[in-house]
């Protein structure tokens, strides 16, 4: 199974008190399946994980597309800029 | 290309920042200006005695989107220039947290514009905040879930 | 009892200006500024090489009825302040002719109160502008009968 | 006939070559009858006269206001204000 590197931000970071960890994920892989392999590993989380998105390349990469060859994706929990 | 100046700062935006964001949007062809600023305010929705607000952001992707949103506006209403800045760190109680400067031939694009250009910018750019209150606790806004738009979806 | 200053004024609406009247409206409770200038352009609908406006009044009338859209304009939207200023006299290229900053607990009031503003005046207030050219000419703008809003018709 | 005080500004000012004159008005009158009797006295400005607003004490009469003891009114042609 790949490994690949995942960022954390904000209330994420701070909850799982990390900016980043590796993980394994069976590819190739559509955003929700990411969320959800994310959620179980941070099941105090899930909520958060849930109503993430997932980016890839400075990009947010959509429900649709199925992802493979990843490297490193960031998790955008909820945002509240502007 | 880089862009003329880093669209996320930590640097106030204070008068003297207002008044460059002015000028750079300034044209002889403008007949209309429009200085938009969020600012700070002492409450939010339900939470009373904020002091502060403190941003952080995914900001190299947070560059790209607000940069992709400024274009793709450009390219939908016909304005002459467009600057926005958005803080990062801490801002105070009646500082601002982004400022959109858009000058235009007419009155109505420029309202359009600025309109679109911060409504897109709070649904799409990967920025968070967290407020500070006054009894020395702190807590992240609740945030919508980013919304992603079709331009985005076709890379 | 009379305003902090008045709304017509031959002064110039310089960066000064802009910072008087975004200070002006500076409130803690304020989410959302909106700073809205007209701005003297190079050309007008058929018109090429404009070099300056020079604005003419019933300025005690004009005034009276500006303050009056604020007014009707505050009761309609909750807004938390508003400053309005209009050039009288010659504004050169670039110049803002009007500024109306308004500030609100949240952007779509400030939006809505600016424009509201802005669209009135222009259809109410008894003002008159002359374009002149870089030839030496000179002419008036071709108006807009002026609209009677429902409020001023109950006198 | 009432004889009152008519105020020009702007385009009718330079036109008429005066900012005020004194008119003498059947009363009472309508805006209309004001205006008209004004391109009377004006034909070269009657175009003018007919899309220009009366006001009264620093506001527009209306259309519809029946208007007696009058002594002075302004009239507001086109407006390009803003």
């Amino acid at each position: 199974m790949p490994v690949i590197q995942v960022n954390y931000y904000a209330q994420l970071r701070e909850a799982l008190k990390t900016g980043s960890e590796e993980v394994s994920l069976d590819l190739p892989a559509r955003e929700r399946d990411i969320l959800e392999r994310l959620a179980q590993l941070h099941p105090r989380q899930k909520a958060l994980f849930l109503s993430s998105r997932v980016a890839v390349d400075e990009g947010y990469v959509g429900a649709n597309a199925m992802l493979d060859g990843l490297c490193r994706v960031d998790i955008i929990s909820p945002i509240s800029g502007g | 290309m880089e862009p003329p100046s880093p669209i996320l700062t930590q640097a106030p935006l204070d008068a003297a920042a207002l008044a460059d964001l002015r000028r750079e949007v300034a044209d002889p062809a403008a007949g209309a200006v429009l200085v938009f600023e969020g600012t700070v305010r002492d409450h939010s929705d339900g939470i009373e005695d904020v002091i502060a607000l403190e941003y952080e952001a995914q900001a190299s992707m947070a560059a790209k989107i607000i940069a992709a949103i400024v274009a793709e506006t450009r390219a939908e209403i016909p304005v002459r220039k467009i600057a926005v800045r958005h803080r990062l760190g801490r801002v105070e109680l009646g500082e601002a947290t982004i400022v959109i400067a858009v000058s235009a031939g007419h009155r109505d694009e420029a309202y359009r514009a600025s309109r679109a250009i911060i409504d897109r910018i709070k649904h799409e750019a990967p920025i968070w905040k967290r407020e500070i209150l006054r009894n020395g606790t702190s807590a992240w806004s609740r945030g919508c879930v980013a919304h992603q738009e079709k331009s985005q979806n076709e890379k």
